[in-house]
C-alpha cells in the first residue's frame, strides 16, 4: 500500500516531463525510421488479431478509439524499433503485434488521424521484455487529448469524489458540474444511509427489547439476524418458494428459536437468578455455537436470497429500486409498530415494568416469565425479519453477516438510549447516515470509525443516550 | 500422546498467558471497579503497536515495552477523562467503539507508513531482539511431554517470560485486592455515589484502575503478538469477547480466576478440536464441518459452564445473590 | 458455631424454653433497650457544653425564615434548582448554626433532598452560592465536599451490596494512606491505620446493632439496617457537618430512641448535625433549631416549639390528625363527610 | 533437530494448515481435496521412500482468530510433519511460519500472494505467484480493452491493496484514468455496498475492477442495481468464480477475470471430486496439489523425509537446475529412481523455485464470463516472476 | 419504668453484650445462632401465638414458617401469622427481625423451606407472585417499590394490571388521596422524592383492590400528614372489605389502627395481642416501641 501513496505525487510530477520526452523520442524515431527503415526490415513483427505473450513472443497491442471511446477502424498502425511491422485496426479498434525480441518499440499512427481526433500525439514507445510479466506486453493508446490530459491530471490530483466530472466536459463547466455531482452524491449517500439505518434499526429493535426487558445485551442477536437471512435463502433457493413465503417462513423459524431459547436457556437462568453479565457470556457462547452451526450447514460463502437484479428507479437525484424501498418501508412500519406496542399496550408496559423491577412486576400481577418469553420470541422474530430484508437489500447473507453488524446494532441502541424503543430507530439512523455520508470526506474503510466516533461524542454530551432519561441521585 | 501433549500444552502456551494477562487487567476494570470495558483488545492492540513499531525502528527492548505501556496509559487517559462518568452499559459501548476505532484506524490505508495498514507488521521486524535476549541455547528442548523451540516464536523463552509476567501481575492484583485501595475500587463497583459521598476520589481511582488494567492489557498485547505477527484484525472484538468469557469463566473479582479461566478456555478449545480431528473420519462429514463442529461444541460447553456455574469456577456464589 | 459459644442469654432461654415453653415464650431474646448509648457506668455523663452554648446563642435569634445566626457553619444564598418547569429548590438565605442540631422538615417533595444534593455537590443549582466553614463550595465536586467535612447520607440508601458491612464502614474512614494505588502495595504503610479504623467501625456497629452482621454482605441487610449502616458509615468520617436524610425512617422506635442520644453526643464531639426527618417527636426531642421547607422555599424557621405550633406548619405539614387517635371511628366518618 | 531426526527414518507426514472455518472457509474444500488427491496419487505410486505418506490437518481459521493460527501450527508440528502445506492467506502465513521454519520444516503456501513474503525465509516456499504478476496482467487487460475511466472497488487487505498498487502502476503508463478507488478501499468486513456502488456510479467510470474475496457476490449486485455496467467488470482470483447459480443469466456477460495458474482441465476437477470432498471449483487446488507432490519428490530425491532434506531438494526437483521434465509423481519418481535429475511440471505450470523460493515463472489465466455467468477460459499468459 | 433505671439497665446490658459479641463473631456464620434445625420445636397453643384471634377459619394463615434467602441460613424460624376476614393485622419488631421476609415469603418472593401457608384454606406455599395477585393478594414492598423508568400514570396502570378496564375510576380515587400523583402523572417515578415514591407505591396497591393487602412500611418517608392520611385510608379500605397485613416501624400509629398485632423478633413471634393492648404493654414499649413521645412531652412541660 505504501506504493499507492507514492504513485500519485510522483506521477503528477513526472508526467509532463515524460510527455515531453515521448514527443522528442517520437520525433527522433520518425526520422530514424525514415532513414533506416529498409535496413531494419530484416526482422518482421507479426501482425495478429489478438496476442497473448508466451515464452517466445511478447506483444505490442492496443485499441484505437476516439476520446469518446468510439473505435476507429481501418487505420494503419506502424510498429518500429527492434522489429517492424504494420497492421490496420479492426472494427473494434484493436490491433496487435507479436514480437519475438526484447527491446524498445515505437508505435505510430498517421498524423492526420491523430489530428482529426485531437490526440496529443501519434506515436508511443514501449519496452518489451518477454520474460517479465510487467514488460512482456506493451499496450499503446492514443486516446488522450492535449486538453483533457490537463483536466484529467488535475482531476486525479483532487479527491475521488470530485473526479466524477467527465474529462471531456471541458474546463468551463468543471466547477459547477463538480458541485452538482457532489450534491447528487450527497443525496445518494444520505439516502442509502437512511435505508441502511432503517434496516439497522429493525435489527437493533429486537435486541433493545430484550435489553429493555431483561437488562441483557445479547451478543447472539447477530446470529438471529443471520438465521433469518439463511432461512429465507433456504426458502427461495433450496425449497424454491416465493420470496414472501420464504420471509414468513424465516420469521416463524426465528420466532420459534426465540421461544425455545427462552424455554431452555434464559428461563432457567432467570429462575436461578443468574446475573446479566453471566447471561451475556452465555450469549457469547451461543453466538459462537450458532455461527459455526451455520458454517456447518451452509459453508463459508455468501448466499444470495434472490438472484435477479432489481430495476433502478430514479427519484430526483437518487437512484434506488423497488426492493430497497419496500424493505425500508417494512422496517419503518415494524419499528413504529414495536414502539406503539411498547408505549401504548398493556403488554408493552409490562415489558418495561419487568425491566425496571421484575419482583415488583410480579407483585403487580404480571407473569414475568411469560412476558419475557414473548419478548424473546418477538425479538428473535424481528431479528429474522431484519435478516430477510437485509439479505435482500445487501444482496447476500453469510454465516457472519450478523456478527459483523452486531457492533453497529449495539452502537445504535446505545446511541438512542438503551432500552428505549424509538431510541434504536433514531440511533440506527444516525449511525447509518453518518457512516454513509462520511465517505464523502474520509476513506470508506474508515466510515464505521466515524459512526462510532459520533456515538462517543453524543454520549459525552448525553451520557444516557438520545432518548434515555436519568434518574435522580439520593 | 501428542494430542494430550497438545491439549495440556495450551495450559501454559503464550496465548493462554496473553489472555490471562488481558483478563487480569479486565478483572481490575470490571471485577474490582465495575468498569464494563468492552474494549480490552484496544489496549492490547495499542500495546502491540507501541512495541512492534518501536522495535521496527530499532529501539531497545526495554524502551519499546515502556513505550507500549505509555501508549496504553495515554489511551486510557484519553478514554477515561470524558467517559468515566458514563453508566456501565454506556461505558461498555464507548470502550468497544474506541477499540474498534483504534483497529480501524490502525488498519486503514492511510496509516500504512506507520502501522503497516491491514498487513500489519511481520514478525521478523519486531521479534528478533526479544528472541536474541534469551539465555537459552538455540534449538529445541523437550520437557516432560512437551517439545518446543527454545527461542523462536512459540518458544520456551516466551513461555517463561509470559508466565513470569502473569505471576507478577497476579501478585500485584492480589496485593491490591486486599488493600484499602482495592476496597475503594470495590466500593465504586457497587455504588460510586456512595463512595463519593464518603470523600473518596472516585474519578481518580477509576482512572487509576482503567490505566492499570490497560497496562496489563498492553503487556498482554505484546505477549500475544510475539509468537505470531501483528495484524490489527487479530486483535479485534473477538479477543475482547474471549477475554470476558475467560474472566467470568474463572470468576470475576478473584485472583486466580482469570488465569484459570484462560487455561480452561484454551485447553477446552484445543481438546475439543484435536479430539474431533482424530475421532471423526473426514468421510463422515467434511473437514470443514469437523472443525465447525468443534467450535459448536466449544460454544455449547461455554454456555453449559456458565449455566451450571454462573459465578465462575472460583467465584463466590454468595456474591451472585446480590447481582440485582 | 460450637454450642458453648452461644450467647449466654440465648442459651439460658433455650433451656428454659425446653422446660416450660409456654411460660417463656413471651420473653424477648435479648433486651434491645439495653443497647443504648449511655456512657458506661462510672464515667461522666457526656458534657453538655456545646449544647448549652448553642441553646444560649439561638435563644436570641429571631424566628423568621432566612434569619442570620451567630456562628453559621453553612451559609447558602439564592440557591435555585429547576427541573423542567418545576422549581424544586429556591432558597433565599439559609444558615446552619455551628454545633447545633438543625432539623429540616417539610412536606414530601418540598425539595429537602434536592437541597442536600445541591449542598454536597451531587447536583448543580441553576443559580446560587454557598459557603461551608468560610469556604466557597460552588462547583466543588462531591468527594471534595465530603473531604472538606460535610458528609451526607442518602434517603434511598446506598449500601455497597457486595462488600461486607465492615468494609462498608471502613470505606467511611478518612485519611487511609492505603487508599493510594502505590502505597496500597505496601501493607506496612497502612496496617496500623487500618486497625484503628476497624476498632472505630466495630464500636459504631455495636451502637447501631449491626455488629453481628459485620462480615455479611451489606446487600443482605434489611431496609432498616441499611439506614443504620448508612448513618454509621457517615459517622466514620468524623465530619464537621453531617447531613442526615431521614436517618430514622424505618428504624425501630426503641433503637431510634437510643440513637438519638448518640446524635446528641455527636454535638458534644463538635459535629454539627443537619437532619431531615418526618418524626415530629424526634425533631422535638433533639433539634435545637427547626427549618421548614415547602415547595422549595424556606417558609419558617425557629425554635422547635415555636415552629411546631405555627398554624401554617400544622396545616401544610403536620395535618389535622396529628394528635388524633387514628383508631377512632370518628376519623373515618369525618373523612366521609368531607368527601 | 529433535523433530527432524525422528522424521529421518520414518514415513513422510504432510501437515496441512487450511482455513477450514472462518471467513476464508469457502476456499478450503478444493484445497482439502487436492491434498487428499496428491497423497492418494503418491501412495498409489508406492509412497515416498517406500512408505505411505500420511496427512495431518489443522484449522488455521482466519486472521481474526490469530490464536487459532498458532495453535493449529502447534497441533501440526507436534505430529512431526516433514513439510507443512499452507496456510492460504498471507496474513496467516505471517502468524505461523516462524515457529515451523524454526524446526527446519519447510512451509509451502498454496495461496499466499503477498509480495512481502518473497524471500522471507529459506524454508518458506509458495506455489503461487505473487500479486505483482497477476496485477501486471490485469493492468494490461484493462488498458488493452480501451477502458478510459476505471473505478476500482478494492478491499483494504494486504492482498487487495497490494494488487491494486501494481495494477495502478500499469494503468498509469497506459493512460487509463482511475476515477474511483485510487486510494479508497473498503473494509473487508463490509456488508453494505450501496454507498460504494453509488459512488462508482457517480464517478462515471466505464469499467469497474473488483479486488476482493467473496465480498464480490453482494458487491456486484449492488453495482448492478446502482446502474453500473456489469458487463464491464474486471475480477481477480479472489472472486473470479462461477456465478451461474448466484445471478440471473446474462448479468456478467463480457466481464473478465484473471486467475493465476494453468487452466486446469475438467479431469482434475473430477479427480478432486473423487476424493469424496464436496468441491465445486478448483481455486488453488492445483497449487495445493503441486505443493504436496514437490515436497514428496524432494524427499524422494534427498532420500529422507526430514524437513531439511526436503528444503534442500525442493528447488532442484522443481527444476531450478534443469533436468528431465515429468508431470506426475509416478513419472518423476521413476526418473529419480534412475538417478536422473528431474523437473516437475505440475498442474499449475509454475516454473522452478527462484532464489526467493517463489515460482520463477507463472501462468495467469484470463477468463471471460459468458451469458450464463460462467467464467470461460480465454487465454493464458505466462512469464517470469520478478525476483527483485 | 422511669428514665434513671432504664439508664442503669442500659449500661449493664451494653457491657455484657460486648463480651458476648466478641466470642460470637469469632465463631462463625450462623447469624443468630438460631439455625431452625437446631432449635427445639415450639410447643405453643394457637391461642398463645395468636392472642385475641377471632373465631373461625383465618383468611390467610401462616404457620411455623421457616424461610431464608441463602441456602443454610434461615431468616424466619417458625414465624406464624393469621389474618381473618376484615382484619387489620400489624407486625412490628426490631430491624432485621424478619418482618419483610415474612411478608415476602407470604407472597412467594422468598422460598419457604417448611411450614404451612394457606389462603382461604388452600395451600399457597411458594406460589408464584402473579398467581397470588390473581387470587386477590396485593403487596407493597419496603424498598424498590416503584418502577423508576415508568411514569406515575404507568406505575398506576401496573397496579391495575389485571383489571385494566377499571383504571380510570381507580386512578381518580388514588388521586383524591394523593393529589400530587394526579398532578405529576407524566413524571417518571425515578425522579420523584422519597416520599412521593412512597405515595406511588401505596397508590399502586390501592389501584389493585385486592382482598388481602400486604403492606411493608407504607408510611416510611411520608410527611406526618401523609402518614396519617395513609393510615386512615388503610382503615377505609379495610372497612370496604380488604383484609390488611401491615408492617410498620411507626409502631404506635400502626397499632392504633390494627385489630391485632404481632411482635416479631429474630424470625419468630415474640408477642401478639390486640393492637391497643400491645401499645400499652410496658414490656413491648420498653423493648420495641420506646417512650420517645412521653419523654418529649415530659420535657415539654
Ligand atoms: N431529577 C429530577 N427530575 C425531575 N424532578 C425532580 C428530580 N429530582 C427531584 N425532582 C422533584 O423535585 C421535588 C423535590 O424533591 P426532593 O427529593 O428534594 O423532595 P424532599 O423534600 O426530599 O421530599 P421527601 O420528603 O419526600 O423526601 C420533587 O417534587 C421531585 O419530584
Ligand atoms: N436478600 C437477602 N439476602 C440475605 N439475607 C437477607 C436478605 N434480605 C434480608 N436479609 C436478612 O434477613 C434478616 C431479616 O430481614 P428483613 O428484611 O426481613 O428484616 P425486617 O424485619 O423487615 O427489618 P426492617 O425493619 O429493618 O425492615 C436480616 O437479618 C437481613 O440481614
Ligand atoms: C486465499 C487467497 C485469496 C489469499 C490471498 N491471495 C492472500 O495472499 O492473502
Ligand atoms: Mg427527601
Ligand atoms: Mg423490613
Amino acid at each position: 500500500m505504501a506504493s499507492a501513496y507514492h504513485i500519485n505525487p510522483s506521477r503528477r510530477r513526472t508526467c509532463p516531463r515524460t510527455a515531453a520526452r515521448v514527443a522528442v523520442f517520437a520525433f527522433a524515431a520518425l526520422i530514424l525510421c525514415g532513414l533506416c527503415a529498409p535496413a531494419a526490415e530484416a526482422v518482421e513483427a507479426e501482425a495478429v488479431e489478438t496476442c497473448v505473450p508466451t515464452a517466445e513472443y511478447g506483444c505490442v497491442n492496443g485499441i484505437l478509439q476516439t476520446v469518446g471511446q468510439k473505435p476507429i477502424a481501418g487505420v494503419n498502425v506502424t510498429l518500429g524499433g527492434t522489429e517492424a511491422g504494420e497492421t490496420t485496426t479492426a472494427d473494434d479498434g484493436t490491433w496487435a503485434f507479436k514480437v519475438a525480441d526484447d527491446g524498445t518499440y515505437t508505435v505510430t499512427i498517421p498524423q492526420d488521424v491523430a489530428n482529426r481526433h485531437g490526440f496529443a500525439t501519434n506515436s508511443a514507445e514501449v519496452e518489451i521484455v518477454k520474460q517479465s510479466f510487467s514488460k512482456q506486453r506493451g499496450v499503446v493508446r492514443f486516446d488522450k487529448t492535449a486538453a483533457s490530459d490537463g483536466t484529467s491530471k488535475s482531476n486525479s490530483a483532487s479527491t475521488d469524489a470530485k473526479q466524477s466530472t467527465s474529462a471531456n466536459a471541458g474546463t468551463t463547466s468543471a466547477a459547477s458540474s463538480t458541485s452538482s455531482a457532489t450534491w447528487t452524491r450527497f443525496c445518494q449517500q444520505l439516502y442509502s444511509g437512511i435505508i441502511f439505518g432503517l434496516l439497522l434499526g429493525l435489527m437493533a429493535v429486537g435486541m433493545n427489547l430484550v435489553y429493555g426487558t431483561t437488562g441483557l445485551s445479547s451478543f447472539s442477536h447477530g446470529e438471529q439476524v443471520t438465521l433469518g437471512g439463511l432461512m429465507a435463502y433456504v426458502g427461495t433457493q433450496m425449497l424454491h418458494m416465493p420470496v414472501i413465503v420464504s420471509a414468513v417462513f424465516a420469521v416463524v423459524i426465528g420466532g420459534l428459536t426465540g421461544l425455545l431459547q427462552d424455554q431452555f436457556i434464559w428461563g432457567p437462568l432467570r429462575r436461578k437468578r443468574v446475573g446479566t453479565m453471566q447471561q451475556m457470556i452465555v450469549t457469547i457462547g451461543l453466538s459462537m455455537a450458532l455461527q459455526y452451526l451455520y458454517q456447518f450447514f451452509f459453508g463459508g460463502d455468501i448466499k444470495g436470497i434472490v438472484t435477479s437484479v432489481p430495476e433502478g428507479i430514479q427519484l430526483g437525484p437518487i437512484t434506488t429500486n423497488a426492493p430497497a424501498l419496500i424493505c425500508a418501508g417494512i422496517a419503518l412500519v415494524t419499528i413504529i409498530g414495536v414502539t406503539v406496542f411498547l408505549y401504548c399496550t398493556r403488554l408493552g408496559r409490562a415489558t418495561r415494568a419487568v425491566s425496571d423491577n421484575a419482583a415488583l412486576a410480579a407483585a403487580s400481577g404480571i407473569n414475568v416469565d411469560s412476558v419475557v418469553r414473548i419478548v424473546w420470541t418477538i425479538s428473535c422474530a424481528l431479528a429474522a425479519l431484519s435478516g430477510v430484508l437485509l439479505g435482500i437489500y445487501l444482496n447476500g447473507i453469510a454465516w457472519n453477516t450478523g456478527v459483523t453488524l452486531l457492533m453497529l446494532m449495539f452502537a445504535a441502541v446505545t446511541l438512542g438510549g438503551l432500552g428505549t424503543a424509538n431510541g434504536a430507530l433514531v440511533g440506527a439512523l444516525v449511525i447509518g447516515i453518518v457512516a454513509d455520508v462520511s465517505t464523502l470526506v474520509i476513506p470508506s474503510d474508515m466510515r464505521y470509525a466515524s459512526a462510532l466516533a459520533i456515538l462517543i461524542l453524543v454520549l459525552l454530551v448525553r451520557p444516557q443516550g438520545i432518548f434515555g432519561k436519568r434518574n435522580r441521585i439520593g | 500422546m501428542t494430542i494430550i501433549a497438545n491439549i495440556l500444552g495450551e495450559l501454559f502456551a503464550p496465548t493462554t498467558a496473553a489472555y490471562a494477562l488481558a483478563a487480569i487487567g479486565l478483572n481490575i476494570h470490571f471485577g474490582m471497579t465495575g468498569l464494563m470495558n468492552m474494549g480490552q483488545a484496544g489496549f492490547m492492540l495499542l500495546g502491540a503497536y507501541g512495541f512492534a513499531i518501536t522495535q521496527m525502528h530499532g529501539a531497545n527492548l526495554f524502551s519499546s515495552v515502556l513505550f507500549a505501556l505509555l501508549l496504553a496509559a495515554v489511551y486510557a487517559l484519553l478514554l477515561g477523562i470524558p467517559t468515566l462518568k458514563l453508566g456501565p452499559d454506556y461505558l461498555a459501548m464507548v470502550t468497544l467503539a474506541a477499540a474498534e476505532i483504534v483497529r480501524i484506524v490502525g488498519r486503514s490505508t492511510s496509516m500504512t507508513n506507520i502501522t503497516g495498514g491491514s498487513a500489519g507488521i511481520a514478525p521478523q521486524d519486531f521479534t528478533t531482539q526479544f528472541e536474541d535476549l534469551s539465555p537459552l541455547p538455540d534449538g529445541t528442548s523437550t520437557f516432560l511431554i512437551w517439545t518446543y523451540n527454545n527461542n523462536i516464536a512459540n518458544s520456551w523463552w516466551l513461555r517463561i517470560v509470559a508466565w513470569a509476567l502473569v505471576a507478577l501481575c497476579a501478585f500485584l492484583c492480589w496485593r491490591w485486592f486486599r488493600s484499602p485501595w482495592g476496597r475503594v475500587l470495590k466500593g465504586i463497583r457497587e455504588d460510586e455515589n456512595a463512595v463519593r459521598s464518603l470523600g473518596k476520589s472516585v474519578t481518580r481511582c477509576k482512572m487509576q484502575a482503567l490505566v492499570v488494567g490497560g497496562l496489563f492489557g498492553a503487556l498482554a498485547g505484546i505477549v500475544f503478538v510475539l509468537p505470531r505477527s501483528l495484524n490489527p484484525d487479530s486483535l479485534g472484538r473477538t479477543v475482547t469477547f474471549y477475554t470476558w468469557t475467560i474472566l467470568l469463566l474463572g470468576g470475576a473479582a478473584t485472583i486466580m480466576g482469570p488465569i484459570l479461566g484462560s487455561c480452561v478456555l484454551w485447553v477446552l478449545l484445543t481438546a475439543v478440536k484435536e479430539t474431533m480431528r482424530v475421532s471423526i473420519p473426514p468421510t463422515v462429514i467434511s473437514s470443514n464441518q469437523i472443525e465447525a463442529l468443534g467450535w459448536i461444541i466449544v460454544g455449547v460447553a461455554l454456555m453449559l459452564l456458565v449455566i451450571f456455574r454462573p459465578q465462575g469456577i472460583l467465584g463466590n456464589k454468595k456474591e451472585l445473590a446480590f447481582n440485582g | 458455631m460450637a454450642e458453648n459459644n452461644k450467647p449466654p442469654v440465648e442459651a439460658a432461654q433455650r433451656k428454659d424454653a425446653a422446660a416450660s415453653p409456654a411460660a417463656q415464650v413471651k420473653e424477648p431474646f435479648y433486651d434491645l433497650a439495653k443497647w443504648g448509648t449511655k456512657p458506661p457506668e462510672g464515667e461522666e455523663l457526656i458534657s453538655t457544653a456545646y449544647g448549652d452554648k448553642v441553646t444560649r446563642d439561638l435563644a436570641f435569634v429571631e424566628n423568621k425564615p432566612g434569619v442570620h445566626k451567630p456562628d453559621p457553619i453553612l451559609v447558602a444564598d439564592d440557591v435555585v434548582r429547576r427541573f423542567g418547569g418545576m422549581t424544586a429548590v429556591d432558597v433565599g438565605h439559609f444558615e446552619i448554626e455551628r454545633h447545633g442540631i438543625t432539623a429540616l422538615i417539610g412536606p414530601n417533595g418540598a425539595g429537602k433532598t434536592t437541597f442536600f444534593n445541591l449542598m454536597t455537590g451531587f447536583d448543580t443549582p441553576d443559580t446560587g452560592s454557598w459557603r461551608f466553614d468560610g469556604r466557597d463550595m460552588q462547583h466543588v465536586n462531591p468527594e471534595h465536599v465530603a473531604r472538606g467535612g460535610m458528609v451526607r447520607t442518602f434517603q434511598l440508601t446506598k449500601v455497597m451490596s457486595r462488600l461486607s458491612v465492615l468494609d462498608n464502614m471502613l470505606l467511611g474512614a478518612p485519611d487511609q494512606p492505603g487508599e493510594g494505588m502505590f502505597r496500597s502495595l505496601f501493607p506496612g504503610m497502612w496496617r496500623k491505620k487500618e486497625r484503628e479504623n476497624r476498632e472505630k467501625a466495630e464500636a459504631l456497629l455495636e451502637r447501631f446493632l449491626l455488629i453481628k452482621k459485620k462480615d455479611d454482605f451489606a446487600g443482605s441487610l434489611s431496609g432498616g439496617q441499611r439506614k443504620l449502616l448508612e448513618m454509621a458509615r457517615a459517622l466514620m468520617c468524623d465530619p464537621k457537618l453531617v447531613m442526615l436524610d431521614e436517618p430514622m425512617a424505618g428504624v425501630n422506635p426503641a433503637l431510634k430512641q437510643s440513637l438519638l442520644d448518640h446524635i446528641i453526643s455527636l454535638r458534644e464531639d463538635g459535629t454539627t448535625v443537619l437532619f431531615v426527618e418526618h418524626d415530629i417527636n424526634m425533631v422535638r426531642h433533639i433539634a435545637d433549631w427547626v427549618t421548614v421547607m415547602a415547595e422549595g422555599r424556606i417558609v419558617a424557621e425557629g425554635q422547635p416549639k415555636t415552629v411546631m405550633d405555627d398554624p401554617a406548619v400544622v396545616d401544610a405539614y403536620l395535618g389535622a390528625h396529628a394528635d388524633v387517635d387514628l383508631g377512632d371511628d370518628a376519623v373515618l366518618e369525618g373523612l366521609e363527610e368531607h368527601a | 533437530a529433535d523433530a527432524s531426526a525422528q522424521a529421518d527414518d520414518s514415513a513422510m507426514v504432510v501437515g496441512a494448515l487450511l482455513p477450514l472455518t472462518g471467513t476464508l472457509a469457502y476456499l478450503a474444500p478444493p484445497e482439502v481435496a487436492a491434498i487428499k488427491l496428491a497423497v492418494n496419487d503418491i501412495n498409489a505410486a508406492g509412497g515416498v521412500l517406500g512408505k505411505d505418506v500420511t496427512e495431518v490437518e489443522a484449522d488455521t481459521s482466519d486472521g481474526e482468530h490469530a490464536d487459532q493460527n498458532t495453535s493449529a501450527a502447534q497441533s501440526v508440528l507436534s505430529k512431526h510433519p516433514s513439510v507443512v502445506i499452507g496456510p492460504a492467506a498471507s496474513g496467516v502465513v505471517k502468524n505461523v511460519y516462524k515457529s515451523i521454519v524454526a524446526e527446519k520444516i519447510p512451509v509451502i503456501s498454496m495461496a499466499s500472494t503477498s509480495m512481502t513474503l518473497s524471500g522471507m525465509d529459506p524454508y518458506f516456499f509458495r506455489t503461487v505467484a505473487p500479486d505483482a504478476v497477476q496485477g501486471a496482467v490485469m493492468g494490461d487487460l484493462i488498458a488493452g480493452d480501451g477502458v478510459k475511466k476505471l473505478a476500482i472497488a478494492c478491499f483494504n487487505d494486504e492482498y487487495g491493496t497490494g494488487m491494486r498498487d501494481i495494477i495502478l502502476e500499469k494503468l498509469q503508463s497506459a493512460g487509463v484514468d482511475v476515477v474511483y478507488g485510487e486510494k479508497d478501499a473498503f473494509d473487508p468486513a463490509e456488508t453494505n455496498y450501496a454507498s460504494i456502488a453509488s459512488a462508482i456510479k457517480e464517478s462515471g467510470a466505464d469499467a469497474t475492477l473488483i479486488i476482493s474475496y467473496d465480498q464480490a457476490t453482494p458487491l456486484i449486485k449492488s453495482l448492478a442495481s446502482a446502474g453500473v455496467d456489469t458487463h464491464k467488470l474486471y475480477l481477480v482470483d479472489g472472486n473470479t468464480v462461477d456465478y451461474s447459480k448466484t445471478y440471473d443469466a446474462g448479468l456478467l456477460k463480457g466481464s473478465k477475470g484473471t486467475i493465476p495458474g494453468a487452466h486446469v482441465d475438467d479431469a482434475f476437477l473430477e479427480a478432486l471430486k473423487g476424493t469424496g470432498t464436496d468441491v465445486s471449483d478448483t481455486t488453488y487446488a492445483a497449487e495445493t496439489y503441486d505443493a504436496v507432490i514437490l515436497a514428496a519428490l524432494a524427499a524422494e530425491q534427498g532420500g529422507s523425509a526430514s524437513g531439511e532434506t526436503i528444503q534442500k531438494n525442493l528447488a532442484s526437483v522443481s527444476g531450478a537446475d534443469g533436468g528431465e521434465q515429468c508431470d506426475s509423481f509416478k513419472a518423476c519418481k521413476a526418473l529419480i529412481d534412475d538417478k536422473k535429475k528431474i523437473q516437475y511440471s505440475g498442474k499449475t505450470g509454475i516454473g522452478a523455485f527462484n532464489k526467493n523460493n517463489d515460482p520463477s515463472s507463472a501462468n495467469i489465466g484470463i477468463y471471460a464470463y459468458d451469458d450464463k455467468n460462467v467464467n470461460v477460459f480465454q487465454a493464458m499468459q505466462s512469464g517470469e516472476v520478478p525476483s527483485e | 419504668m422511669n428514665a434513671t433505671t432504664a439508664a442503669t439497665m442500659h449500661t449493664v446490658g451494653t457491657r455484657h453484650h460486648k463480651k458476648k459479641v466478641a466470642r460470637e463473631t469469632d465463631g462463625g456464620t450462623d447469624i443468630y445462632g438460631l439455625d431452625g434445625t437446631k432449635n427445639a420445636p415450639r410447643a405453643m397453643s394457637r391461642a398463645e401465638t395468636h392472642v385475641g384471634e377471632p373465631e373461625g377459619e383465618p383468611l390467610l394463615d401462616a404457620d411455623n414458617l421457616v424461610a431464608g434467602y441463602l441456602p443454610g441460613v434461615n431468616i424466619l424460624n417458625g414465624a406464624s401469622l393469621a389474618l381473618h376476614d376484615g382484619e387489620i393485622v400489624g407486625i412490628i419488631g426490631p430491624n432485621g427481625a424478619g418482618k419483610s421476609t415474612l411478608l415476602k415469603s407470604l407472597f412467594g418472593l422468598v422460598r419457604i423451606h417448611s411450614g404451612a401457608l394457606t389462603l382461604r384454606g388452600q395451600d399457597i406455599t411458594n406460589l408464584r407472585a402473579d398467581k397470588l395477585v390473581a387470587r386477590g393478594v396485593g403487596f407493597v414492598p419496603q424498598t424498590e417499590n416503584v418502577f423508576p423508568s415508568l411514569t406515575i400514570a404507568e406505575n398506576m396502570r401496573m397496579g391495575a394490571y389485571q383489571a385494566p378496564k377499571k383504571f380510570d375510576e381507580r386512578f381518580d380515587y388514588v388521586c383524591s388521596i394523593f393529589p400530587k400523583l394526579g398532578e405529576r402523572r407524566n413524571q417518571l417515578a425515578g425522579q420523584l422524592s422519597g416520599g412521593e415514591r412512597q405515595m406511588v407505591a401505596m397508590g399502586r396497591a390501592l389501584m389493585m383492590r385486592p382482598s388481602v393487602l400486604l403492606l411493608d412500611e407504607p408510611s416510611a418517608g411520608l410527611s406526618p400528614m401523609m402518614q396519617d392520611e395513609t393510615f386512615i385510608r388503610v382503615r377505609q379500605v379495610n372497612k370496604a372489605g380488604v383484609s390488611v397485613v401491615i408492617v410498620e416501624q411507626n409502631a404506635r400509629r400502626c397499632l392504633q389502627i390494627c385489630d391485632r398485632g404481632y411482635v416479631l423478633d429474630q424470625g419468630r413471634n415474640a408477642y401478639s395481642g390486640r393492637g391497643r393492648d400491645l401499645m400499652n404493654d410496658p414490656k413491648v414499649i420498653s423493648l420495641y416501641l420506646g417512650n420517645l413521645e412521653e419523654e418529649v412531652e415530659k420535657a415539654g412541660q
